[in-house]
């Protein structure tokens, strides 16, 4: 890009969206399928505006079948398409999982590199508006667990247009999980950070390289999503107190950045994991052995995990609050480890 | 095959559906009161995604008519309608919705997520899982040898999901005590049944379950009360499952807050709500005059505003407790 | 409306058949030459499940006779008769199935995980899960304006899961040049179809997709040629997809080291194979004779011999490179 | 038990039959159901002899509809019975995963302690005999990822059978994960420890304790299932050499008995994680997280992880043996840990 580059200011699904469009422009290939992806344009605004652009042929509503569409999906990319296909909430996985996690993700391996699967498949992911435990949920650790497919997490309006970009243009399956609470949806609380200065022209962000987004000396927070914003925000607080927080956005789960996190842990040499998928056997850990893997001594103080307790989010306001990574838990934390 | 509603019935028929009418209109009054300025789905005193049924009552109270309370209903999450018809507390319903710990879930659930023993009702936000459940319910009934049924419920956009499929095969095979339900309001979401569906009826798809099928194409509740009796009546004698679709009506959005522009049919909805073809039906018969729907309306509004005052009198969960139910034992996770 | 199978077809489909087979004998015999002393399914140059499709030929060879490698098979985890009457290269199969490394998969798939790009076909070890990406190479077709076919193959235990029905909905309701094919082996593993099945032909259900649906009682490959070219006509023709199902004989155990204890018809098995009555036909119309007979089964013996001769000789896949290929640009994970 | 309880010799898969069985017997309300589960006993003979001893109308066969039938075992346990519901292969999950985990697990945290779920969801798991990629996979991390389900991964024919009581009599769901290798099957290598001496009387091991399989002060290796007899197997062969291995069976991953893995760690100051389930954002990081969420400064040297490299599992024998957590790697693990 130029320096003269226009751009504008952006929600995070807009610049999605615009990532999406830049795409089909470009290249025949790229179709949308999922439900009320059409005339609705996503229920989280994840295709608004495609319709009209692109057409019928292009952008497709789906019966509620995601075992079929999916599928679909991936026959279709076999085939030379390139398919966004939309689960709408992460949480419908178990409906549809056996496509994803044993075929999208599996041919590749399985065909021994002779067979490329290049979709997306882009999902709605987190809670904090009170939708129970069937529609709040994160479950990117599930997902990065099981291996063949990447998890890419945007947290901010550029890099989900960039992160986007670069999906669609992979040649392997990449899972790309939009957080609700990131979108800048005007019917949903956002934080400021949800709306940004966005190139206009086409430009790729790299899966699997995460991004300092503070720069800090006492404490890494590693995290992804909305619990970047919180953790900006809770830095923005202690830096009044004199505590220098780094804050470290994955921005993907699969591939880890985890040089990033050695780099940032080795220079503070305190750790705490901000994560809203569920607590055990999830992100929070494998942050931390990432660190124990090369050297636990780097670690100058016991790490900690701020996630959900592996409790169903609860649907009562005050009943969600305490189980998700809200600002004041993760406050807390830092104090704790940086023994503020 | 089954008698046609005597009066007691039919305007027992009405009453459930301006109970559940009413409590929509609660809901629909109480989810907005606070949500603002502007709209924020997670704000007020009922937050997060609400689906209401306005327009459904006639299926609901169709079918629960043949039900006890030791019958077995799971319901969508569209549920109130079902909820209500069924029977449950609506105390304890409302301040679920309203996330008081004297809810059916002490808060947990959330109106995609009531559960009451007490009448074996439940209901689930995803759609058609709701059916294989049912079948259990409909299973341990059957192995205690009552003639106890389970009635289990769907949208016609969830027909598609494969559970459907597995579930009405299964039913049918072990010849279990269910009914299914398709409630076919036109609409999945913004999906028009013509793009979700590639038959114009569900009741065809019960021949390749060796069921009796039957679809309802005009929302009146006593069509479907004649039809859930004889699907009722099956499932008790031991010959198990049927299916059964009603072609209902989406009165409002799909949920609150879904601005419906995709929507061409707007305009001409309000004129196919079904209460008041069924209050006039009553009326034309001599069963209900205006004195007689003000009253059982005014019976209507206690009951709900009842429920909704006890909601919003009871305690909101204590945040500290939020790990506790995870396991039977009621402990912390 | 097809007109039946010409001389050379008839011939042609035979020898589809004996092929199938002699692959199938010759995986028998390297399956069972070195899992001793016992029974150990892990060891020997072919380790793992084993599941054969003798008996189930002419499904095979009657659909696929109607295919080019241009048109897309995905088959199941029993999926050699599919591979081999839909052309795939008998080496490359063969070294999947020895573990090498010239093998379709460089031995990373196995018999359950066959891709070949250049016939477009493909299998699952999930059951009815092949269908789904099969709706997706058909819809690709389409796309390119070509008249292309996807043929899609499940067991009759199988078609009672759930993508099964999400499958044929989406199928019909695009149009998509989509064959569905059911092979009813009447098992299975142990389950007879009986206990899994609650209508007595899966035909009945393509009424409820409004599509054409036809059973085939015989395990005739002729039979089977017919209907399923009337299936792939209509696909190309872009009138959508039929649903075909076989009723067809597993000759063997579900996999190998399977007793069958629970098979009661075990006796009567032999008698069905279809092999021999297909060879008795074309020899009765006079289009072959022993000699020719010995011929197709020389020339198959001959070629199968080959392919296990090439997988035997080529190189294992080597441990260091365990980790390639997870991702598309070939690199370890 | 009294010291004169009589014993006998069983495989794994007949002491956790046996333990259905003495459930069957005393208590109406079990039943077992699932695909092959009758004639054939279960394919990986879990149910041998029960459609003989208690009938087809308790030990039931099921069409392949996964959904329906587990679903099935949901509603049938929410009404008082007590279902063992087989799902064949761990692998299978995808088609059937919504039932179990947003249904079977979140149904007491919903209803806010009002209705149970009691259910054994009975599934094997583990590779090693070439099953390929859809049938190898262990996936424990995955379910106790999520919560609401208790995890059980027995790896004897002692706990097998204990564990398998307490799951039925448990009031919550529980998985019950059986590794085919650990079975004692005719058809497969087998461990020597998968045979051994079962007390005939039912009797009952605590879901949530971890089993101290050996003791040992040099290093830790914390393990479950097929890999605690590898592990058992390279510490004999290192004490020759005087390196003292301490083994821990985990037995369950859900609950995760937390003050064992920090009992020993603090003992040993080393620690080896085998896990025979993928690599990241599984077992292996959550226990390593245990340490660190109390006390990084136990560690004494870098963890060492042996799980599967994030790879589909091989189909060829020497490619599937290169990925699994063979004896060869974790001795090789051990070594590096402790320097020797
Ligand atoms: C498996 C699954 N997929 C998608 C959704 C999202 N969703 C919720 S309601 C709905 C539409 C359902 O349509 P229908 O079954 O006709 O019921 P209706 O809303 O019309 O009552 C969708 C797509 C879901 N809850 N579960
Ligand atoms: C979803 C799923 N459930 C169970 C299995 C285990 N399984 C493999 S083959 C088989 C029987 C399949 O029967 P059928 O579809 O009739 O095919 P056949 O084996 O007779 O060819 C079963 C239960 C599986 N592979 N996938
Ligand atoms: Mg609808
Ligand atoms: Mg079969």
């Amino acid at each position: 890009m130029t320096a003269t580059a226009s751009r504008h200011r952006l929600t995070t699904a807009k610049a999605m969206v615009d990532g999406i469009a830049a795409e089909m422009e470009r290249d025949e290939s790229v179709i949308v399928l999922g439900e009320d992806v059409g005339a609705y344009g996503g229920i989280f605004s994840s295709s608004t505006g495609l319709l009209d652009r692109f057409g019928a042929t292009r952008v497709i509503d789906t019966p509620i079948s995601e075992t079929a569409f999916i599928g679909l999906g991936i026959g279709a990319a076999v085939e030379g398409l390139r398919p966004i296909v939309e689960l709408m909430f992460v949480d419908f996985f178990g409906v549809c999982m056996d496509q994803i996690y044993n075929h999208m993700a599996k041919i590749s391996y399985e065909s021994g590199g002779n067979v490329k699967v290049p979709m997306v498949l882009t999902t709605a992911v987190g809670g904090g508006y009170s939708d129970g435990a069937q529609h709040s949920q994160c479950l990117w650790g599930t997902f990065a667990h099981l291996p063949g497919m990447k998890v890419v997490v945007p947290s901010n309006p550029y890099d989900a247009k960039g992160l986007m970009i670069s999906a669609i243009r992979d040649d392997s399956p990449v899972v790309y999980m939009f957080h609700k609470g990131v979108l800048g949806l005007p019917w949903m609380a956002k934080n400021p950070r949800s709306v940004d200065e966005v190139p206009d022209e086409p430009f790729t962000v790299p899966i699997g390289k995460a991004r300092v987004a503070r720069a800090g000396s006492d404490v890494t927070v590693v995290t992804v999503s909305l619990s970047v914003h919180h953790a900006l925000d809770v830095a923005d607080r202690l830096a009044t107190e004199g505590v220098d927080v780094e804050v470290l956005d994955l921005r993907s789960l699969v591939p880890l950045d985890r040089e990033a996190i050695l780099t940032s842990v080795a220079k503070t040499g305190r750790l705490v994991v901000v994560d809203e998928d569920y607590l055990s056997y999830g992100l929070s850990g494998e942050v931390v052995a990432t660190v124990t893997d090369v050297d636990p001594g780097l670690l100058r103080a016991k790490v900690a995990r701020v996630a959900v307790p592996d409790v169903p989010i609860p649907y009562a306001h005050a009943l969600e609050y305490a189980v998700l990574p809200r600002p004041e838990r993760i406050e807390a934390a830092i104090r704790a480890v940086v023994g503020a | 095959m089954t008698a046609p509603p005597d009066d007691g019935t039919r305007v027992e028929l009405y009453r459930t559906m301006v109970l559940a009418r009413t409590f929509e209109e609660a809901m629909l009054r109480e989810y907005h009161a606070d949500k603002g300025p502007g709209f924020d789905i997670g704000k007020g005193l009922v937050p997060g995604e609400m689906h209401l049924a306005a327009g459904q009552e006639p299926v609901a109270a169709g079918v629960c008519a043949h039900l006890t309370t030791d019958d077995a209903v799971t319901a969508t999450h569209r549920p109130h309608h079902f909820a209500i018809a069924h029977g449950i507390d609506l105390r304890r319903m409302a301040a679920e919705i309203f996330g008081r710990e004297t809810g059916l879930g002490r808060g947990r659930g959330g109106h995609m997520h009531l559960f009451d023993p007490a009448t074996h009702f439940s209901c689930s936000g995803i759609i058609a899982e709701g059916y294989p459940p049912a079948l259990g319910q409909a299973f341990a009934f059957q192995r205690k040898g009552t003639d106890r049924v389970a009635v289990a419920v769907t949208g016609e956009g969830a027909a598609n999901q494969g559970a459907f499929h597995e579930s009405l095969n299964l039913a049918a095979l072990w010849r279990l005590p269910v009914v299914f339900v398709v409630e076919d309001n036109d609409w999945g979401i913004s999906v028009p049944r013509a793009s979700s569906t590639c038959v114009p009826s569900n009741a065809v798809r019960a021949a390749g379950y060796d069921m009796p099928g039957e679809r309802i194409e005009d929302n009146a509740v006593e069509a479907v009360y004649a039809a859930a009796g004889r699907a009722v009546a099956r499932a008790r004698a031991g010959d198990g499952p049927s299916l059964i679709e009603v072609h209902t009506l989406r009165l409002w959005g799909h949920f609150e807050g879904d601005a419906q522009a995709y929507r061409k049919d707007i305009e001409d909805v309000p004129g196919r709500d079904p209460l008041p073809t069924y209050e006039r039906t009553l009326r034309e018969a001599g069963l209900l005059d205006e004195a007689g729907a003000a009253a059982v309306k005014a019976e209507a509004v206690e009951k709900v505003e009842d429920a909704v005052r006890f909601a919003k009198e009871s305690p909101a969960p204590d945040p500290a407790e939020a790990g506790r139910y995870v396991f039977a034992d009621g402990g912390p996770a």
